[in-house]
């Protein structure tokens, strides 16, 4: 059995325009000590995904359907003490934001003992304690003096070895990591994505890497799924996503983004258009207005993620791209 | 030729971008035609067909509301509808004219300091930061009882200057948060000057501030007129202002209730509709920075 | 820090010379000979030889200022030739009323309005929010002084209680059951201004607290409602609260000023207005530069509080 | 050939922060060759966009001299320094911020014709539906519409529509990609080379991705703390760069390729402050090959191959 089991997750966001389906019928598993890398652009619901496997989203504004089995507890539909229970021990969360993740009027020792305390039980020193060793554990230097830091104090790279020592606080076995390099420079970012493939191996958590940028997923994640308007349209082992992508979308993805090891002034290939808005969805596939092998059918009907052989590799599109460019 | 390698031109703008157009409500206009009504009697108020609120009817003292004077009579026999008309003209004339005196001086300031920066900016900042630590309501009391005899004009005068460093610092606030944009930054690059610059893409951007603190602000001033004319230091009586026919009628308010309700009404309806103009166009505007 | 307190403590310092100087020159403002006015019906020979070696009237103005201040700092504030008291003790007699009324209004402005406030933001656009909302805000546009007034006429006409209007004031010392109670109705009034204002920004502040990424994050550990509410959400937002308390200060002075005035208690409000009446014009000047010192102290403290309180600030 | 368009000597910022001064730009030379794309490569604080800034003098120069076409900027003033601006234009990095929020996007895109009466008319409204047809914005459906409207994207090509109006020679492009989508970023940089194509333009390039400064640029010049540690043609430096710092800064950068190398050098460490940098060569706090010399003196640049120098004392031989 794996750790995570989610089935036909859908959200829907309650907004002021409309009723918005931020993500529609998601279903992936991730078992132990497992990596999953879950990539899209800006409003493909790869954050909303990740806060409502967590059951994070408020419900006045948010409602979910479908099921997320953490070690076989439901989640959808759970009641708020009962999330209480898994969070932080089971289900761990890392922020995109380091800048305003932090509390910044509470030192950040206490914000990491605050876990420790109050879902631990641990004593005050203990808990103090053992923060430091938290500290220390994500990189930090001269860590009983970082302890007393507000968090203004620290650089964004410090901020973000804090959120991460206060998602391990409680030893969870799953990690939720929500672009939890973008506002970092690239040196910087290196460093903490090696923190996480280090303090992973050690712990034997699993993870969920959510990101934007394939860079970072490429060689850090063994399954991939790439989302587009709130779906998985693409999911597969990482290396079958990469060399083997079926869904156009994958490949526009693949070559929109310049590289390091092309030539300079290498034309990219854009993708025309846009995102499309979440609230005027059509009937057919989301990415068939941008697509350059859409068909007729495409813009009628949505093809369903499906696997055509035997491998794990799913892909949602009625046209695919022939495998072994 | 080139058109051809652009991508296609996207034209379904309106999509996602523009945000909900929330409209101002009934109720904000309502608010308007009482706030127009309000100064359209204060402007015309000798022209109205109304009792003279100076004379003194003996015959009908402490009247109650009737057809011949709409609100009643106080306890000298004046026509209470027609003081309270004539009331108004002080309040209004207090809270827009000193409220002209505060813009005129601290907003083009604060403007100024706001783009400006440097020098200019420091010295100003800190002499306006000095006088308002300043209690200004404790200030305006103060002049206002030595500088006698007081008249409206006086008045007028002492609580203007006295608005000037609030009104600019809430200026130079808002026009910081709109200087460091990168349009204006670009506007520069562009080869515009200062003048142009702060008039086209500064003023447009601050003035939903400006405009919501004015509100804001004549209502600040229309109460702190009532309670100075409520103490006996605004015009002085028998010129019928709201405040001092609510101070006139304390002592015969409980034979004669009416006598304070009517011009306390009057007042409270008229900050009511202020406020809630204030408050509309703001969130209309989205503006946050306005503080008092 | 030391940086920080010096540069807000020279400021001060500046801010206090430009009120003495201020509170000097009001004297001056007065039509004619100011000797004449200031003596009003007192205006002897020997009073006026007095009166003139008291502000050294015959000097340059400069000069007068500095025999003033000196006066001042020695705590000698003249003796008023209205009522032949000395200014101070009748300062010293009234100040503890209004710092009582003060301190007791806030303590009961804030105990109702952080809890309701804590309440509306849970859910904003609830349908507690809502009728608070609508309630602050038509709260807001009564003028203090009719506030009082409205009060005192319920009371009055409501209940038929006999003894309100005008109450004969009880020192605390004295009897402190009967000194709550007289001040019981002028407190409510002003803790009902200071309320509305308290209510609404520390509303809006933590609704804007409660989008904070830092309250999912603590939420995401698994605390409760309630320690968010407080531990996470309120610290924050209570340096705005604390900041607008500060700036309060000097308008809950004014409401008070009306309320001491209409209820015939006697704090500074009470004095200072029948000084005015009275044509008491150092009685005047010393109340004034007492309060506009004592509220500019009054913020000093509460900025330098609020910097304590918020490691936002840069303290360089 | 190599027609020197701007040319930076010595540039100086310092900004006064309490009782000291943060130097943010601490002594930087190079050139813009007319017709090419000069990239601007470094991580945040390392001073990029504040030189970017300077240049235009948004952000005044505290010393050092820079010239257009022989023409000195640093000590312009007045009508000549907003006429000399218009022959730089400037692309900044938040496409909804660049746009006044309450300007319809035709004035947006004809201020700098109205600020100069260059065109006036039905002559200044062709040319702005030719600007915005250029960028791929409907002149006639959109023209009307408020800035606040548009997706970051299309800000984007407004901004560009902008300064493209009084017919720049040199754009200054300050991470003008970083906010987009990779999708829409591809747009917006191939529109780029075709319009640097069509005005031809001379860009200079500001950003913090390796792969972006790569696809657009001619040559590169790479940022440390202030100053420049390396500059020369983008295929030769990011195939043998010279400066330690920049051989980090190439691994460290993520290729969307489950085969690249893994697990290279990972540079340790944060940068340290501009308020008090280091002494000698910027670099060596962090650097593993830094000697005592690096400490006492700072690295002046050198030529290792042809248009290619480094300011560095050991410099990486060129390997393979």
């Amino acid at each position: 059995m794996s750790l995570l089991d989610v089935q036909n997750l859908s959200v829907t966001l309650h907004t002021p325009h409309g009723d918005l389906p931020a993500v529609a019928d998601v279903s992936l598993s991730v078992g132990a000590e497992e990596t999953l890398g879950i990539v899209g652009e800006s409003g493909s619901g790869k954050t909303m995904l990740a806060r409502s496997i967590m059951g994070l989203l408020p419900r006045a504004r948010a409602s979910a359907s479908g099921s997320v089995k953490l070690k076989g507890v439901e989640m959808v539909g759970a009641r708020a003490s009962d999330l209480r229970r898994l969070w932080a021990t089971e289900v761990a969360m890392i922020f995109q934001d380091p800048m305003t993740a932090l509390n910044p009027v509470m030192r950040v020792g206490r914000q990491i003992d605050e876990t420790l305390r109050v879902r631990l039980g641990l004593s005050r020193s203990a808990a103090r304690a053992r923060a430091i060793e938290l500290l220390e554990m994500v990189g930090i230097p001269s860590p009983e003096k970082r302890y007393a830091a507000y968090p203004g104090q620290l650089s964004g790279g410090m901020r973000q070895r804090v959120v991460i020592a206060m998602a391990l606080a409680a030893s969870p076995s799953l990690i939720l990591a929500d672009e939890p390099t973008t506002g970092l420079d690239v040196t910087i970012q290196a460093q903490i994505l090696n923190l996480l493939d280090e303090l992973q191996a050690r712990l034997h958590t699993s993870m969920i890497l959510i990101t934007h940028d394939l860079g970072v997923v490429a060689t850090r994640t063994s399954h991939l799924a790439v989302m587009y308007a709130g779906r998985i349209v693409e999911t597969g082992t990482t290396r079958d996503v990469f060399a083997r992508h079926r869904m156009p979308y994958t490949r526009a993805l693949l070559e929109s983004s310049p590289r390091v090891s092309n030539p300079a002034h290498t034309r990219l290939t854009a993708i025309p258009g846009r995102p499309p808005n979440l609230l005027r969805l059509g009937e057919g596939c989301a990415f068939a207005p941008r697509c350059g092998f859409a068909s007729e059918r495409c813009h009628r009907e949505r093809p369903e993620l499906s696997v055509p052989d035997e491998s794990s590799h799913a892909f949602a599109c009625f046209n695919p791209l022939e495998v072994g460019r | 030729m080139s058109e051809m390698t652009r991508p296609a031109t996207e034209t379904e703008t309106t999509e996602f971008t523009t945000p909900p157009s929330r409209s101002l409500g009934w109720l904000f206009w309502v608010c308007v035609g009482w706030l127009g009504l309000n100064v359209l009697g204060a402007i015309f108020a000798s022209v109205l067909p109304l009792p003279d609120p100076l004379y003194q009817n003996y015959m009908a003292i402490n009247a109650s509301p009737s057809l011949h004077h709409l609100l009643g009579t106080d306890d000298l026999g004046r026509d209470i509808f027609s003081r309270i008309v004539f009331g108004s003209r002080v309040s209004i004339a207090v809270g827009v004219g000193s409220m002209i005196i505060g813009f005129g001086i601290g907003a083009p300031l604060g403007m100024l300091a706001a783009y400006r920066r440097g020098r200019l900016d420091a010295i100003l900042t800190t002499a306006m930061y000095v006088f308002l630590a300043f209690p200004a309501i404790v200030a305006v009391i103060a002049v206002l009882s030595f500088w006698t005899p007081r008249a409206l004009a006086k008045i007028i005068l002492v609580i203007g200057l006295a608005s000037v460093p609030l009104v600019y610092r809430v200026i130079r606030t808002a026009t910081m948060a709109v200087a460091t944009k990168d349009y204006v930054v670009a506007a520069k690059v562009q080869g515009a000057t200062d003048r142009r610059i702060l008039v086209r893409e500064l003023l447009p951007n601050i003035a939903p501030v400006g405009i919501s603190f004015l509100l804001v602000g004549i209502a600040t001033v229309v109460t702190l007129e009532g309670a100075l004319a409520f103490l006996g230091l605004s015009v002085n009586p028998p010129t019928p202002s709201w405040g001092n026919m609510i101070n006139e009628s304390r002592t015969v308010m409980s034979q004669n209730p009416w006598l304070v309700l009517f011009p306390s009404l009057a007042m409270c309806l008229f900050l009511l509709c202020l406020n809630f103009i204030g408050d509309r166009l703001r969130s209309h505007f989205d503006v946050t920075e306005v503080k008092l | 820090m030391l940086r920080y307190v010096r540069r807000r403590l020279a400021m001060l310092l500046g801010i206090v010379f430009v009120i003495s100087v201020g509170s000097f020159y009001l004297i001056h403002l007065l039509p004619g000979d100011p000797a004449a006015v200031i003596l009003g019906t007192g205006d002897t020979p020997a009073n006026r030889a007095l009166l003139y070696r008291q502000l050294g009237l015959n000097r340059p103005l400069v000069d007068q200022y500095f025999i003033w201040l000196g006066h001042i700092l020695h705590g000698n504030f003249g003796i008023s030739f209205i009522s032949q008291t000395s200014v101070w003790s009748t300062i010293r007699a009234a100040l503890p009323i209004d710092l009582e009324l003060i301190v007791l209004s806030q303590i009961l402005a804030f105990a109702i309005a952080i809890p309701l406030a804590m309440r509306s933001a849970r859910k904003p656009d609830g349908i507690l929010d809502r009728i608070l909302g609508a309630g602050s805000f038509t709260l807001l546009s009564i003028p203090p002084f009719i506030v009082i007034v409205l009060l005192v006429l319920i009371v009055s006409i409501k209940l038929g209680v006999s003894n309100t209007g005008p109450s004969s004031y009880v020192s605390l010392g004295s009897d402190w059951v009967v000194n709550l109670e007289s001040l019981s109705l002028p407190a409510l009034t002003l803790a009902i201004g200071s309320f509305v204002i308290y209510y609404r920004v520390l509303r809006s502040d933590l609704i804007a607290t409660l989008q904070e990424e830092f309250i999912t994050v603590a939420r995401s550990k698994g605390l409760t409602r309630r320690r968010i509410m407080w531990i996470h959400a309120f610290r924050p937002s209570s340096v705005a609260l604390l900041g607008t308390a500060g700036v309060n200060i000097g308008g809950l002075l004014a409401s008070g000023f009306v309320v001491e005035y209409l209820l015939a208690i006697p704090g500074l409000g009470y004095t200072l207005i029948a000084a005015i009446n009275n044509s008491d014009y150092l009685l005047v000047q010393g109340i004034v530069l007492v309060v506009s010192v004592g509220v500019v102290v009054i913020n000093f403290l509460f900025d330098f509080v609020v910097n304590l309180v918020d490691p936002r600030i840069s303290r360089e | 050939m190599s027609d020197v368009l701007l040319s930076v000597r010595e540039l100086t910022v310092s900004f006064p922060h309490g009782a000291h001064r943060v130097s943010a730009v601490a002594g930087v030379s190079f050139d813009v060759l007319r017709g090419e794309t000069l990239g601007l490569v470094g991580e945040s604080g390392c001073g990029k966009s504040t030189t970017g800034k300077a240049l235009m003098r948004i952000v005044e120069p505290t010393g050092g001299s820079v010239s257009l076409e022989g023409v000195e900027i640093t000590t312009a003033s007045g009508r000549a320094l907003r006429q000399l601006r218009t022959r730089m234009q400037m692309i900044f990095q938040d496409p909804i911020s660049s746009l006044n929020p309450r300007r319809r996007v035709r004035d947006i895109v004809a201020e700098p014709l109205d600020c100069w009466k260059s065109a006036t008319g039905s002559e200044r409204d062709a040319l702005v539906s030719t600007l915005l047809n250029q960028v791929g914005i409907d002149p006639v459906a959109n023209g009307t519409r408020y800035a606040r409207e548009f997706s970051g994207g299309q800000c984007q090509r407004i901004s560009i529509a902008r300064s493209l109006a009084m017919r720049p020679q040199l754009l200054i492009c300050d991470e003008m990609v970083s906010a987009l989508d990779v999708s829409v970023q591809a747009q917006i940089l191939n529109l780029l080379e075709d319009l640097k194509a069509e005005y031809g333009l001379t860009l200079l390039f500001i950003a913090h991705d390796l792969a972006v400064v790569k696809n657009v640029s001619d040559r590169v010049a790479v940022m440390y703390l202030g100053t420049i540690c390396e500059i020369g043609p983008a295929d030769v430096l990011y195939e043998t760069p010279a400066h330690p710092y920049t051989k980090f800064l190439l691994s460290a950068a993520l290729e969307a390729d489950p085969d690249a190398p893994q697990n290279r050098e990972v540079l340790q460490g944060e940068p340290p402050s501009p308020l008090d940098p280091p002494s000698g060569c910027r670099f060596r706090t962090r650097c593993p090959l830094a000697q005592e010399r690096c400490a006492l003196e700072a690295p002046l640049a050198r030529e290792v191959s042809a248009g290619h120098q480094v300011a560095c004392h050991f410099p990486l031989a060129r390997t393979t």
